[in-house]
């Protein structure tokens, strides 16, 4: 997009990060740092809107046009201004209690409209900054300051609500795993419309160890798979295992073990309309299937903000009002 | 029950259309003020549909009505009782049977006066107009539906479809009897029908016959001739609140250079402003029809930091869950116009009816100490120049303002005269004045107080700005006692500043007397022609209307002090009465207050006003 | 439930019907009353709470309890009486606007807990009581008083968005279609857990025609195929066409060509949990595909208003602090 | 710098613990004042969080501190300023720097008085004392690092985890210097850390050590005696005003013998409310977690509906949200408790500071003329007593109830008699008395002018109610110009009608003084301290502290209209002094107005009201 480059440090607000020690936001954020970097966006050009809770700080750390907003609320005002001035690059950092739980529906409907966001989702299954009530991706029974008895609610799937809302953009990484991080984010800047990266985030205070099964390299290889755009489902310290489908259900498979070859291992497509096997994908999880991380659903659709600036575009090419002049000269009115 | 027929020469005449919600009383109405805002008469109307929901064909609850005022001069409200009543049917007549002025003339279709359309209307008797006792009135019966079938008889219509036209029968013939020209009300209908060539027919035809049909028979009522006035000349329209409040956004974003946006949820009766503006994009405005109202709000928060003139318009129910969002704007300190059509209430209420109860919401509806700028337009046509002053203060003083208007003047139209956009003060966005380097986002002009509106895009003025207290130059977050104090105090005296920039209250009528009026917002038209009645009839008074809310203007102390008696007119509870209270000490308010869904009365306010004095 | 039985005029309240002539919104009345008799519950133990539209004025004609609240918040109120008392019958009738716009929040978050009420969604695409303008249901490119150039949003698809949320229960029917309609609710009652019933309806003023394709019973057996609980999905005037797969996606075949037979046709079961297939009969949409009716997805999950109940139970039976005394007598405290 | 030591009688005495946000320092404080409530002192306490987010250990930004004043009798608030400060590191003694009365004790851990500690701390200098300019204080540095760590030498816990207990020493080396009894220490660590035996035994251990140092090193500084305290015998607790909200509700719904409902979203400084009550499963208490503020609301009104005591707690930002439902449960007439626990605002504003800045929005935010009851506790303990009859006037008046608590004083504690239930009134459901085919929905009690709430499974009063405006008996649906005046009327005279029930306003002080002040809410405890003090050094003054705000007590213009000068003390910019301007006319209100988030002290109002007397 630009001829200048970017280092990190360009990204980086002279703000005291505050955040807990150990606190999986400081991975996010220099994922972004590197982030946008590669996409290449000035910091002019670039706006970061955030809501309230742990992660909504980040807006402070980016030397960019910032905005912390109001709790639940930051879709829809990055959506105000993603419509005011079309050319910015407008990211949103909200939290799982901040864009499921009180902004909800400003989230399903910009997944909706298709507005060309980037939001990434800081999902640490808690409330951090009100200090530990269960939020709407909590795990079932888990015990938290409002949950004393374990909660009784049914946690959302994040990526089945954005593909529910017509998302077109889906992809998950771990807080720690910030080469993957970076990928996604890249990948969600590229891709026209709303794009969601949910990291999986590690709150060290009140809900350590949510993740602990993906938080190591190691781990990560037993019990992850990285999806790549056009290549073979295959996962596993040696890529020795892969994915296939069992009727409408995935299986993972060892490759070479039964007469099967890689060619009867899925091809990783993020870009088909058709959201079965993404959510397919997404909806995997441990202990015998890996955990999907990396771009899950990457699909073009037109973006809300283009298409109102066709319309714009249309009906000025078919109008000869052009000013408030004109409008008054376009209305019946008389002499007096 | 009738008198002689003759011709009246009037001042000043109301009329009042009423029928069916689908017998086109609105259309009829409107036609009927534009003709004679063209004859060169001064004119007001007022709509008064139904509740929200349509109600069965021929009941109270269907009725819709229109009423116009026109005269010569000095017609400041859409009348209070009717000269000339235009019933579609019997559940109209028994609607309006209280708004028709003694010795007024009542036309109606007796065709629709039959058993089953006085059963619908809950008569008990064949005779409606004994059995609302109604007397002292000219009753003039014409078989509307059935000359109007008549009149399109051989036409492709079929009986049901000419029927939908029998308004136009009746505007003919209201048109013959005021005086009408039936030419100019042809033209209206050919731009009106222009892709309906049938139906422009058939409404042509229809109009036609009903002018003639008067002119004719020559029925046995009075007929009226209206002076014309003597008001500039110039080119005018007829505009309605809703349109002229769109209007002034659009010619206050062109003079500021700005693009216009508008975020905003449907509601009645602010719904036409989304409307008006989501059709011109022409001119390039952005409407986002949102998914409810804080989304309305926040897109338009958004847009006003992306650089934007930003707006969201709602009414009273809207504005409550638009509160935390609005105390946003104050702390962040944005340029916003949230135009609030009140409507009655409180939740839900009555929707579909004027009341000016939101103003306590306006003032104070947000968390904290969270000041901001509260305006409110008065009549239809100057709600162009107050949503031009509501962007011009919002811009200029980077704050979020509230601009109040209501459902009676958002739907009534007035007559107004194009203005030309050289004749508006400027508009200019105050950016930054010194280096991205010098500057720091809560930096102010020291004369408004206003920090700088710099967005996104601009090379070199990065910056963050949230809603926690920050500090009071850096703009970083602050908890420091002292700096919430400050800033507690800069963003209260930033709208008091506003003040100087807003033009002083004056007063209307006798400056002298010791009895004042005081009112504010749509009002002023009832107020001001009821001062008009007392002083014609040699009792001395005064109003004090107000536009400008918070701030109030700087000499409201000063010009209320003059004053013994005090009587703070309002369509609530006495919201301005207690807010003035609150802010005016040592002056003594008595109040006026009328909460029914309702204008005022030009009388019952000079009743009023009579007792006291 | 009960050994009384109930007439629809028990149901009836005294009020005066005041939508448009012509509205849908007539037929769905008349089927929650014929539904309510075949529920059995008495008319003092169902509440039917409702939003603001012109749908939401229905609870004014049932002679039920009855609360019209306010826009959206429907789903919340509805909640909020279901968990203070679950031996209530709660209903909501809510409008597209009222649920999926302003409301959307709440509907998805009762869905996640699934809470048991019955949720009757009147889907006109369009918002009839503000007079026209497109809703998050309108066809993308629908002109309306807030759209003059057409819609450039793109439309929920109500089923998938209930998906997505973790919905158990969701079936369609169309106004004209009493008799669906009355087996829709009866089932939605029967159902435990949030039970969305969509009605297509049809706005006779401001988006008339919406359903033609399907307002008449020829034209419903020629676009719509009604799911039946464990019975094959045969359609078509004489039960000749069938719903086949191919691949992941459904076809319509004629049963007897081809060689195929009624055993190749699909059979019908709502109660799966995994939601692909009835994501993908909901989807459905002609020419190709008939329209599916009927109850498309019931699946059987703990209630949110069950689990506190039980939670509540599990608590008590194992504290000894029964009463504020108890309370305080529980905390530490001391003599002075 | 230092004094001789000597041992102190006092009556009373301020101790501050200051650390990092990681030291344990509301542990600490809270255990301390609970010995010495048990041992028969009057105490309050305030704890002074850092913002939401978690600084970076030993910065400015991380210090936690909290207060305890205790005494022998009337404690009102907890303290200006401190007579001991403990200080874990440098930052928390920068932070505390003007807490520190004159000739006060400042203890320190001087393990972590180093050159990390004083550039995290942002010192220039490696003398912080000198640097902050300290003077007139005694300086006790004691290594509570290092001897926690030989404390615990030899234990299973690694040096880290050791570190993390030195506020045990602190604590065991303050109970010496104040003589509290350190056995009754050890067993509240023993209910507290009954699952992690590891951990008690190490803070016992630790606790006992820091006890014993001080008494065998006689460290030279002044010890104190504190009087016991002669209030009424009876069984104590130390209560914070958020449980105490909590008991309250839960006292009441079971006089009124209804099932208690709370939905509620988290937000500083209310979630507490919410945690007690979803802990209290065993009474049957229905707690909902909802997605948002107004679903919170909206499942409590829904509740409320379905007949039970419904509550949604809440603090400003939160409040504006629930606005629009609000104007439902007033247009709907249900009862309904509203806590908001007010913060240092507008928008997002000071989460953890407190302010009484809500109250306008309180009365006013919300659309149409809908007026409900306003009320506010005004220490941690009545919090109680005003939870209840929050409830009682819900019910009884069938009306929305909003409670005003603040981050003071609902995180503050107090001393409190663990009440008995019979001394309260009963509360009683206002339930139809006629049959239900004579029943109507808005059929009202003439007294209260309440009408009856019957809810669903009660056989035969099936009913609907709404938003809409609805007819004054049977609650169908009405545009009725009339019968909607009417309807304001009466929901107004309703909420009036509250004032019968509730205690007329009393004057504290000098009735017989000319000068008065006036205050509601928290700023109780430090404005009768100040009142105290200015008695006491033979000025005459009086207070009269307000509880109920709307209605007003029915004497309130009585007994405002004896004093010529009036002062109105807020901890915002005046909106109590404006309300009562606009409710009390001829009376002059003059302000004292205080926005930093922060309690008055009583001090500062001692030294104001001096100058103006
Ligand atoms: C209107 C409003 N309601 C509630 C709050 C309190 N609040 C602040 S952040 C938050 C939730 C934090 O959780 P999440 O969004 O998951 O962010 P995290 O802190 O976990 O990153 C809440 C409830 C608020 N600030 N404003
Ligand atoms: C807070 C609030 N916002 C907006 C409105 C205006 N309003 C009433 S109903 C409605 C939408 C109606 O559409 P829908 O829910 O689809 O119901 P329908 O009339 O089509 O049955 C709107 C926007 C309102 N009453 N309250
Ligand atoms: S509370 Fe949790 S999410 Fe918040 S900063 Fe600390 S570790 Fe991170
Ligand atoms: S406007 Fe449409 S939805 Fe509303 S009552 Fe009329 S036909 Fe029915
Ligand atoms: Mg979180
Ligand atoms: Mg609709």
């Amino acid at each position: 997009m630009s001829v200048i480059s970017y280092t990190p440090q360009d990204f980086k607000s002279d703000q005291y990060v505050r955040w807990c020690p150990g606190c999986g936001n400081f991975a996010i954020l220099n994922a972004i740092y590197k982030a946008l970097v590669e996409v290449g966006v000035s910091p002019a050009q670039t706006a970061v809107i955030s809501g309230i809770g742990c992660s909504s700080r980040l807006s402070y750390y980016m030397n960019t046009y910032g905005f912390h907003t109001i709790h639940g609320r930051a879709t829809a005002i990055a959506t105000g201004v993603k419509v005011a001035n079309p050319a910015l690059s407008v990211w949103q950092f909200t939290g799982d209690g901040d864009c499921l739980a009180i902004g909800g529906n400003h989230f399903i409907h910009a997944l909706r409209r298709n507005i060309d966001i980037n939001i990434v989702l800081h999902n640490n299954e808690i409330y951090g900054l009100t200090k530990g009530q269960f939020s709407p991706t909590s795990p079932k029974g888990l015990i938290t300051k409002s949950s004393p008895f374990g909660t009784i609610e049914r946690p959302f799937k994040p990526a089945e609500l954005i593909f529910g809302a017509g998302g077109t953009f889906f992809a998950r990484t771990v807080d720690v795993d910030i080469p993957t991080s970076v990928e996604a984010m890249v990948a969600a800047a590229k891709h026209r419309g709303t794009s969601v990266v949910e990291v999986l985030q590690n709150c060290v205070i009140f809900n350590d160890g949510a993740y602990k099964t993906i938080s190591t390299k190691e781990l990560r290889v037993e019990n992850t798979i990285l999806l790549k755009q056009g290549e073979p489902m295959l996962f596993g310290k040696n890529q020795e295992k892969g994915l296939v489908l069992d009727g409408f259900n995935l299986k993972a498979v060892m490759v070479g073990q039964n007469g099967i070859t890689e060619n009867d291992v899925l091809i990783h497509d993020a870009t088909t309309p058709d959201f079965f096997l993404h959510q397919r994908l997404a909806a995997m999880s441990g202990p015998d299937l890996p955990i999907a991380m990396g771009v899950i659903r990457n699909v073009s659709e037109p973006t809300y903000d283009e298409e109102l600036v066709n319309q714009i575009h249309e009906v000025q090419s078919h109008s000869s009002v052009k000013t408030f002049e004109d409008l008054l000269n376009s209305i019946e009115s008389w002499e007096i | 029950m009738t008198k002689s027929n003759k011709i009246i020469e009037l001042e000043q005449v109301v009329i009042r259309f009423s029928g069916d919600s689908g017998d086109g009383m609105q259309l009829t109405g409107t036609l009927f003020s534009n003709l004679s805002a063209i004859l060169g008469n001064e004119i007001s109307t007022f709509p008064d549909y139904p509740a929200e929901i349509r109600a069965p064909h021929g009941t109270l609850d269907g009725v819709s009505g229109f009423q116009v005022h026109l005269g010569a001069q000095k017609i400041m409200t859409p009348g209070d009782k009717a000269d000339v009543l235009v019933v579609m049917n019997p559940a109209a007549l028994k609607v309006n049977v209280h708004e028709i002025k003694p010795g007024g003339v009542i036309i109606y279709d007796e065709d629709t006066f039959n058993t089953t359309g006085f059963q619908k209307a809950g008569f008990e008797t064949e005779n409606p107009f004994v059995e609302l006792g109604l007397k002292d009135v000219q009753l003039l019966s014409v078989p509307l539906t059935e000359m109007t079938k008549l009149s399109l008889e051989g036409s492709t219509f079929d009986s049901k479809a000419a029927g939908r036209s029998k308004n136009m029968f009746a505007l003919g013939l209201v048109c013959w009897l005021f005086n009408r020209p039936i030419d100019k009300a042809q033209e209206f209908l050919m731009k009106k029908f222009s892709k309906k060539p049938e139906v422009l027919r058939a409404n042509i035809k229809v109009l036609v016959d009903g002018y003639h049909y008067g002119n004719n028979i020559h029925l046995a009522v009075s007929t009226y001739r209206i002076g014309k006035s003597n008001i500039e000349k110039g080119r005018y329209t007829s505009i309605n609140g809703n349109k002229a409040v769109a209007y002034g956004l659009i010619a206050a974003a062109q003079k500021a250079g700005l693009q216009l946006f508008l975020g905003s949820y449907p509601i009645t009766p602010a719904s036409d402003i989304m409307h008006e503006l989501a059709a011109r994009k022409d001119l390039g405005v952005r409407v986002i029809q949102s998914e409810d109202e804080i989304a309305g709000i926040s897109t338009a928060i958004g847009a006003s930091f992306a650089g934007n003139l930003a707006v969201t318009s709602t009414s009273g129910p809207g504005l409550a869950l638009k509160s935390e969002a609005i105390g946003l704007a104050v702390m962040a300190e944005l340029p916003l116009v949230i135009v609030d059509v009140q409507r009655g209430g409180p939740s839900t209420g009555l929707p579909t009816k004027t009341e000016q109860a939101d103003l306590l919401q306006a003032l104070y509806g947000r968390n904290g100490e969270s000041p901001l700028v509260v305006m409110a337009a008065s009549t239809p046509d100057n709600c162009f120049d107050y949503a031009y002053m509501a962007a011009k203060i919002a811009i200029e003083h980077v704050t979020p303002v509230i601009l109040l208007t209501d459902g009676f003047i958002a739907n009534g139209t007035a007559l107004w005269k194009l203005p030309s956009l050289n004749d508006f003060p400027s508009i200019e966005p105050p950016r930054a004045i010194v280096d991205a380097s010098e500057w720091k986002p809560y930096l102010r002009d020291p004369e408004k107080l206003n920090r700088y509106w710099m967005m996104p895009g601009t090379e070199g003025f990065m910056h963050r700005i949230g809603g926690l207290e920050k500090h009071c130059i850096t703009g970083e977050i602050s908890t420091d006692p002292v700096n919430h104090q400050k800033m507690v105090d800069v963003r209260r005296m930033k709208v008091e500043k506003v003040a100087d920039f807003i033009p002083p209250l004056t007063i209307y009528g006798d400056e002298e007397s010791d009895t004042l009026l005081v009112g504010w917002g749509s009002t002023y038209g009832h107020l001001r022609s009821a001062v008009d009645e007392l002083r014609e009839s040699g009792k001395k008074i005064a109003l004090a209307h107000f536009n400008y809310i918070l701030p109030l203007p700087r000499n409201t102390h000063e010009v209320l002090s003059h004053y013994s008696k005090i009587i703070v007119c309002e369509l609530n509870g006495g919201q301005f009465a207690s807010y003035l209270r609150s802010q005016i000490q040592g002056v003594t308010f008595q109040q006026y207050n009328k909460v029914q869904g309702q204008p005022f009365e030009v009388e019952e306010l000079v009743v009023y006003v009579s007792t006291i004095l």
